[in-house]
């Protein structure tokens, strides 16, 4: 049976709820395949659910990830299966029968509301493992207040089976009986994402990880957690105190192989212990002191460098270039380092904290994954990848992405779960939608002229509000408002039940407007928007009052003053409710087709990965060859061929039926919104169109260039030369370099400087696998490295073991002092450098320099401009997101891949390049694209043309349209309503927050009405 | 210890057993010390830990609890419960420094005036070598033990393993009995020591060191008890001093 | 366009003290589009009045409408049978506004809640600056589109009066000497020279000093 | 000031920020008055000058906007055109002889739980303080 007539599934296994997992399960629900996702832990999340914030932007992460987790949790087409592993996987690509083991959780979650009375009576305490054994959580847990699913489990190796959670328990969801069970899913393809665990400083003693004061990495987050054990206070866990000096250290478990047996880099320790220090430093009322012992500071990411040059230089974080031995416990809590200075000099510094920067290590369930579906490991024992196609396994239609096969940050693992899904479903494109649920609705009954009759819905929530608050009084109160005509209150808004009674109360007393007075609405609107769509209201005619986390829950000693201002709330949100009008969103239809700008590398991947996915693609290239920078690169950093891969590409690319390939050419106009966009094509050299190109979304991989160095004489002498020739010499003319018996490489070349503040993270990989090239060709050759940081991230690590291994010898400059050049008058260069460890000045004359260079993005100013896409200050073009949306643009329908987004290497392009087409396939797998609903209209006859609108709007959407008014897309607009109330002429209202909804709403507070009759 | 020194015990005794066993040594002109002040319950298992420790608040130097003996009592197994919460009431006592031999619990049938008296007597005697109760030194340890009895934790869990270690759990299996003694006398230390911090962090912000000082508990077992009490909502920071913060109960 | 400030609420509640029903009327004009006179500037002042009125225990009513202009009769016949039963009205226009509002409604008072002030641009979103003094006699084209008149606090016409420093006018250093500026320009354009040509002594008679003005068009007016 | 006065403060919060930060001040049980009533908005931006004058207007006496951190706001700048419309407000309420002090703008992120708490609290003892509003809420 050839693959063709094979059967294709339209589901895929998602084996990890982390980030990864998350972002590969929701792309690929949104390009039409119905996923599983299978997590070990009562609920989704992973570690990123831990962190405070997150580096370089320090956006709080849970704030970040937590819309994504409701997101994860609500999709119709996504099947969450907590408490869950992988125990099986037969059959093969497009056709897999997984065997998934569902552990008990002794909780039924359709039914918990997460009202948390288990919580309060359980006798029974356990180590938190989300708080990093800070502190206790009882044997009835839920990991954090924001999980997904929102719901208890029981620890049952704590549990003493005492059933006190069972009698508090008034939704009847404790299920004592639960069992092991078996499942089997049939899908097309399996994700793994299964993360990593952090290191366990246990393992070596010399740390003392037993004192208190010694804390790893990701207990100090908790610790500044605002929802940790200490609510965001910086104290000490041993006395509570406010630490006046902490300490890091880097690189435990990380980078060694006596102590921890771990020789690879973690990736992210240099950067999440800079943010530390300045999220401790923020947290602290006093001058706090501190100091990262380090080896190399590894800020190699986009606005990596320039935070660690912010913490250096404006916070005052003081860096020690030396790695302490041991932690010495002394008197009241306090802990003494030890260290040796660069100068030799021994110093002893008194602390009150330190903290371990703990390296990454696989997750427990790699390992058992990795027997079970007979997947191949590499030496640190994460999954074997290769380069070419990063996120690939050994075995066929099983993908991997995340720190599961290699540490890596959040932007990378978010992009590699991407690419994960744009790979894992580009074989099964024709079973698109065939396994997917679509909502059956009702149609929408009008309800424009009928007078308001409010239905209003009073929750008790357990005890949440019922125990605090009189319920019953509300609801009576609330029969008192005008135009209220059903008034009811439950246990449980939100449970199954009572959603199908408020349908049927709808129905029955046609009630055109609804009221919930219960939790958020942050949480729960959505929910009660698609239930009373399902009794054919519009899902804009409702209101919510938060009486539970914003009254209960916050003023439970006085309960009398809690139920009159839930009187208040309900009273505001039923006057809101008599103006709420129904919203109609308006479909838009969309061209699947995708354009992608830019012929390079990463431009190719991302024509082929749309066409594989079934899809127009259109690739356009301004130069007349396609290939861009890596015609100039031999070998991968795993030594994979680059040239034999290129061609294949090539050849792969121009013979591929669906992707339309535009030579020596430019785009000249550029218009549309999200899902149907309009491009004009003009040929660079006559100016002429050559085609009009209808597309649903746009990916811009513009590439980048090698800098070329203004200094060290380049240019002017042949012995003087950047990567890229070395590796052109290594091609054409290997004897010019292998006669040579002296060569220097000097480090970052125009990177890191003040008109270049950024690292081009591929130089030193690059200096590295030439080194070592070269003196396995010739061990007799001198090999000088003169660096700042030795940048070898990940399990590039290895080459750095490799070079030093082989004698290449490595100095360190710093960059007030760097090599200096000078040529003696019989033409002979020489270079001399102090050397950090002699503190003294050497000469050396070597036969040949090879620089460093640093890598720019390609100057696209007027192309940038056309697609109205930002650039920051050194030219790279501007994602959306630097944590979650990393290949999408600001303005919606077009993404980014490749050098023009940062200096990375050819892996991580593709990788990036396979996640710009999963976010472009969301988009034009669809037919239509509702926009519209809490967007901005303008009223023409009261707009005075006074482009306020078009000054305030901070993503530029409205203009004057050539009717003399200002206009307002509504496909474009965002929904913030800041030109709703800069308008002059009140000319513009947002829809369901108008002026006459919040008036009224503002009004009913202090009004109280005359009783209804 | 002054010779003179006369103990005064509060005893409970149980309407069946005791209470007619000391009639009987009445009857019987059996001689004991006169130091008890009997209180008649219907049943020793009536009698709640927490009546023992108000005892000593109020100004005994000890408590007697006699009862039937075990398959006697006159409501089958009242008097179990009264075994299960006196060992819990004693290992409670360890924690505190007072010494578990103020109290004792007797068994002896309505016949047995003869064992009751010699109890009474050494009861009595082994008191009087401890000496006066010096209640106002042992403030804050009586107080807390108030607290940890009056816990919803502590209360159910005395006397639970009867059934889930006995009988059956709610997974109708025997909960492993090391497992439940790990959690029993956890929830004992963990009750008692919030107890301890909330007592004397009540409306009077302290440092965790002045905690320390005041209860005798080290100061990162402070730290540790401090968050289950801010996760129940009951401590919080008051204000900082310097870079001391200082903690703060809202006792209920 | 013409660019207005709103008075202080002090002065407008003095105005209306003693009136018990008043009408706010805004004007979708110029002051519209500098913020200063349109619905939502009236929304704003009735309310502030309102609040102003409570505070003092002597609560009022206050309506607020607005019209397209205030410059043009028939939007002003628009309050025929509206104005006549207010205590007082406050025109949020130009100077224009109260004017024509007492023309068509002698009977009833009229009080202007904006002070007028130049014919000038928004230089920046908030931020409008004087451009023209409406002399009567355009001559920009002799400055190189800079007008002295309007711009220069003397309204020199043959070369700056020495006293700016840095660029900046002697009168306040958030003027900026339009001498300045075309010495500059012309000096860039090479055309220096053009300020030797002799300009006549400019005649006022066209300006406001010549007296209130009219401009009739033969061809519209019947 | 009569201690049993209980003002009654409405704060427009938003719902990316402030909004999300009250709801986790309730998921931690924290504790504030409950003179705070919360009226949720795409973005601070979204609140006009309207909205806090027609409260005053209405007799609240107090109100306050809440918005992202400044350079963290959803919407890229709405939390800084709030701030000043508050602070013209604060201008022109001084102007009519009321305490600016009523009105007032914070900046806090969704993870500041404990922050929300804090405002709420200094918020009703500002307004406790200043006693009730000069404006008498007349019937109709």
């Amino acid at each position: 049976m050839t693959l063709a007539e094979k059967r294709k599934l339209g589901s895929v296994l998602v084996v990890g709820a982390g980030v990864a997992g998350i972002q590969a399960s929701l792309d690929m629900a949104n390009s039409g395949f119905y996923v599983h996702l299978v997590d070990r832990s009562p609920s989704v999340g992973g570690i990123m659910a831990q962190l405070d914030k997150t580096f370089p932007t320090n956006d709080c992460a849970m704030c970040v990830i937590s819309p994504f987790l409701v997101e994860v949790g609500r999709h119709l087409n996504i099947h969450v299966i907590p408490c869950s592993e992988l125990e099986r996987l037969d059959g093969e690509k497009g056709d897999f029968k997984a065997t998934i083991v569902n552990h008990p959780r002794y909780i039924d979650t359709e039914k918990c509301t997460g009202c948390g009375q288990c919580r309060q009576v359980c006798p029974v305490v356990a180590i938190n493992e989300f708080n990093c054994g800070l502190d206790l959580r009882k044997a009835t847990y839920i990991p954090y207040p924001q999980a997904v699913p929102l719901a208890y489990a029981i620890d049952r190796n704590a549990c003493i089976g005492c059933g006190m959670c069972e009698k508090v328990c008034l939704a009847g969801a404790v299920t004592y009986d639960d069992k092991t069970k078996i499942t089997e899913l049939e899908v097309g393809s399996v994700i793994l994402a299964p993360g990593g665990e952090m290191y366990d400083p246990k393992e070596a003693d010399s740390w003392s990880y037993s004192h208190p004061n010694v804390v790893t990495s990701l207990e100090f987050e908790r610790i500044l957690s605002a929802s940790g054990p200490y609510r965001g206070h910086l104290m000490r866990p041993y006395d509570r105190e406010e630490p006046e000096k902490i300490a890091w250290l880097q690189c435990v478990g990380s980078r060694d192989i006596n102590r921890a047996k771990n020789s690879h880099c973690s990736s992210v320790c240099c950067m999440y212990a800079i943010k530390q220090t300045m999220i401790a430093k923020e947290h602290s009322a006093h001058e706090l002191d501190t100091a990262i012992f380090y080896m190399d500071m590894r800020t190699y990411g986009k606005d990596f460098d320039k935070y660690y040059s912010r913490a250096k230089e404006e916070r005052g974080v003081r860096f020690i270039r030396s790695r302490v031995h041991s932690i010495e416990p002394v008197e009241n809590g306090n802990l003494r380092l030890r260290y040796v200075k660069e100068s030799g000099e021994s110093v002893e510094e008194i602390f009150n904290m330190v903290v371990l920067s703990v390296g990454f290590k696989p997750s427990s369930g790699v390992e058992t994954i990795a027997k079970k579906l007979g997947l191949t490991l590499n030496e640190q024992h994460f999954f074997r990848t290769g380069d070419i196609r990063p996120v690939a396994t050994s075995r066929d239609g099983v993908y991997v992405c995340g720190v599961s096969h290699g540490p890596k940050d959040i932007p990378q693992s978010v992009m590699e779960a991407s690419a994960a899904a744009s790979v894992a479903t580009s074989d099964l494109s024709s079973a698109r939608w065939s396994a997917t649920r679509t909502p059956q609705l009702p149609p929408e009954t009008d309800f424009s002229k009928m007078v308001p009759r409010i239905g209003v819905f009073v929750c008790n929530c357990g005890i949440n509000i019922g125990g605090v608050a009189d319920v019953p009084a509300i609801r009576e109160y609330a029969k008192t408002l005008p135009h209220v005509v059903h008034v009811e209150d439950n246990l449980f808004t939100c449970s199954q039940d009572t959603q199908e009674r408020m349908k049927q109360v709808i129905r029955e007393k046609n009630i055109n407007r609804v009221v919930v007075a219960s939790c958020s609405p942050r949480t729960h609107e959505p929910l009660f928007q698609e239930t009373i769509r399902e009794a054919g209201l519009n899902k804009y005619l409702f209101e919510m009052a938060n009486i539970r986390d914003q009254n209960t829950w916050v003023h439970k000693n006085n309960p009398d003053l809690a139920t009159a201002k839930a009187k208040d709330l309900v009273r505001m949100a039923v006057a809101k409710a008599e103006y709420i009008e129904p919203l109609h969103q308006v479909k838009l239809d969309v061209k699947p087709a995708v354009l992608i700008v830019g012929g390079g590398v990463a431009g190719m991947e991302a024509a082929l990965g749309a066409a594989e996915q079934g899809f127009q693609a259109y690739l356009v290239e301004k130069t007349d060859t396609l290939g861009g920078m890596a015609h100039q690169l031999r070998k991968t950093w795993q030594g994979e061929d680059i040239p034999a891969y290129l061609e294949r590409l090539i050849k792969d690319v121009t013979n591929h039926s669906k992707i339309q390939i535009f030579l020596n050419t430019k785009p000249v106009h550029f218009t549309g919104t999200i899902g149907s966009f309009t491009t004009t094509l003009n040929d660079i050299h006559t100016g002429n169109p050559n085609g009009i190109i209808e597309h649903g979304a746009a990916i811009l991989a513009t590439g980048g260039r090698e800098y070329r160095p203004e200094g060290y004489q380049y240019g002017n002498r042949p012995d003087v030369m950047t990567h890229l020739d070395l590796d052109q010499a290594m091609k054409d003319t290997p004897a010019t370099v292998m006669n040579a018996d002296t060569i220097v490489f000097i480090q970052c070349v125009g990177s890191r400087n003040s008109d270049r503040p950024y690292c081009s993270r591929v130089c030193c990989t690059h200096t590295l696998k030439n080194a070592i090239e070269l003196k396995k060709i010739k061990p007799g050759m001198n090999i000088f490295v003169m660096y700042r940081d030795v940048r070898s991230y990940g399990f590039r690590e290895s080459l750095y073991q490799e070079a030093r291994a082989l004698g290449v010898h490595f100095i360190r400059f710093d960059p007030e002092n760097p090599p200096q050049m000078n040529i003696a008058e019989n033409n002979i260069l020489t270079i001399t450098v102090t050397d950090h460890i002699l503190q003294r000045p050497i000469v050396i004359s070597p036969d040949l320099v090879v620089l460093a260079a640093a890598v720019l993005p390609n100057e696209n100013k007027e192309l940038f401009e056309l697609f109205k896409v930002p650039v920051n200050a050194e030219g790279f073009l501007v994602e959306a997101h630097a944590k979650l949306r990393p290949v999408d643009f600001g303005s919606e329908g077009l993404f980014l891949a490749g050098l023009a987004h940062y200096p990375k290497s050819i892996d991580e392009s593709i990788a990036q390049a396979r996640a710009a087409v999963s976010r472009a396939v969301t988009i034009v797998s669809k037919d239509g694209i509702m926009v519209g609903g809490v967007v901005a209209a303008v009223n023409p006859d009261r707009c005075a043309v006074c482009c306020t609108c078009v000054r305030a709007c901070p993503y530029g959407i409205p203009f004057i349209g050539n009717e003399g008014h200002a206009v307002i897309q509504q496909a474009e607009c965002h929904g913030c309503g800041v030109c709703v109330s800069e308008c002059p002429g009140k000319a513009i209202t947002l829809q369901h927050f108008t002026d006459q909804q919040l008036i009224a709403k503002t009004r009913a507070l202090f009004y109280q009405p005359a009783m209804n009759e | 210890m002054n010779p003179s020194f006369e103990p005064k015990i509060l005893a409970f005794l149980c309407n069946w057993c005791s209470y007619a066993g000391a009639d009987l040594a009445g009857i019987s002109r059996i001689q004991y010390p006169p130091n008890i002040r009997v209180i008649r319950t219907m049943c020793s298992g009536r009698v709640d830990p927490l009546f023992i420790v108000n005892a000593l608040d109020e100004g005994f130097d000890g408590v007697y609890v006699g009862g039937c003996h075990i398959g006697d009592c006159h409501y089958q197994d009242g008097n179990l419960y009264t075994l299960k919460r006196f060992d819990a009431l004693q290992k409670l006592m360890d924690l505190t420094g007072i010494s578990r031999n103020r109290v004792h619990l007797k068994w002896a049938s309505a016949a047995e005036a003869q064992i009751f008296a010699d109890n009474i007597t050494y009861v009595t005697q082994v008191i009087r070598d401890l000496g006066p109760f010096e209640r106002d030194s042992r403030l804050l340890p009586l107080q807390a033990m108030k607290r940890t009895l009056t816990s919803q934790r502590y209360r159910w869990l005395v006397g639970i393993d009867r059934k889930i270690t006995g009988d059956k759990n709610v997974y109708n299996e025997k909960t492993p009995v090391p497992l439940f003694e790990k959690v029993f006398s956890e929830a004992l230390q963990g009750e008692y020591q919030k107890a301890l911090v909330v007592e004397c962090t009540k409306d009077n912000p302290l440092s965790v060191h002045e905690i320390s000082g005041r209860t005798g508990l080290p100061p990162y077992t402070i730290s540790c008890r401090l968050n289950e009490l801010s996760q129940d909502g009951i401590t919080g920071i008051g204000r900082v001093d310097g870079r001391t913060p200082k903690f703060i109960s809202r006792a209920a | 366009m013409i660019v207005a400030d709103r008075k202080p609420l002090v002065e407008i509640q003095e105005m209306v003290a003693n009136s018990r029903k008043i009408l706010v009327i805004g004007c979708k004009g110029c002051v519209t589009v500098c913020n200063v006179g349109g619905l939502k500037e009236a929304e704003i002042l009735a309310s502030s009045l309102r609040i102003g009125r409570n505070k003092n225990g002597k609560p009022m009513e206050i309506d607020e409408t607005v019209l397209e202009r205030q410059c043009d009769p028939e939007y002003i016949a628009q309050l025929k049978d509206k104005v006549g039963n207010y205590d007082a009205v406050i025109s949020m226009a130009c100077g224009v506004g109260p004017q024509f509002l007492s023309e068509a409604y002698p009977e009833q008072k009229f009080f202007p809640a904006v002070n007028t002030k130049f014919f000038g641009g928004a230089v920046q979103h908030g931020i409008w600056e004087e451009r023209c003094a409406g002399c009567g006699t355009c001559v920009i084209h002799h400055y190189d589109g800079l007008c002295p008149i309007a711009r220069c606090s003397k309204s020199l016409q043959h070369g700056p009066c020495g006293g700016s420093s840095k660029g900046k006018c002697e009168i306040a250093n958030d003027v900026v000497c339009i001498w300045d500026l075309i010495v500059r320009k012309k000096m860039e354009q090479g055309r220096l020279d053009d300020l030797r040509l002799f300009q006549p002594a400019k005649d006022w008679r066209t300006a406001r000093d010549g007296g209130p003005r009219r401009s009739i068009r033969e061809e519209l007016a019947s | 000031m009569s201690q049993d006065f209980e003002p009654q403060i409405l704060a427009f919060c938003c719902k990316y920020c402030a909004y999300a930060a009250a709801d986790l001040a309730g998921s931690m049980r924290l504790n504030y008055p409950p003179n705070i009533k919360v009226i949720q908005v795409p973005c601070t931006g979204r609140v006009d000058i309207i909205f806090l004058l027609r409260a005053i207007e209405e007799g609240a006496d107090g109100v306050y906007v809440a918005g992202c951190l400044e350079g963290e706001c959803h919407f890229v700048g709405g939390n800084l055109r709030a701030r000043k419309r508050v602070n013209y407000v604060k201008k022109t309420l001084a102007e009519l002889g009321i305490e600016p002090e009523r009105v007032e703008m914070f900046n806090l992120s969704s993870a500041m739980g404990p922050r929300f708490a804090e405002i709420a609290i200094e918020m009703t003892d500002r307004i406790k303080k200043l006693g009730p509003t000069p404006v008498c809420r007349l019937a109709g």
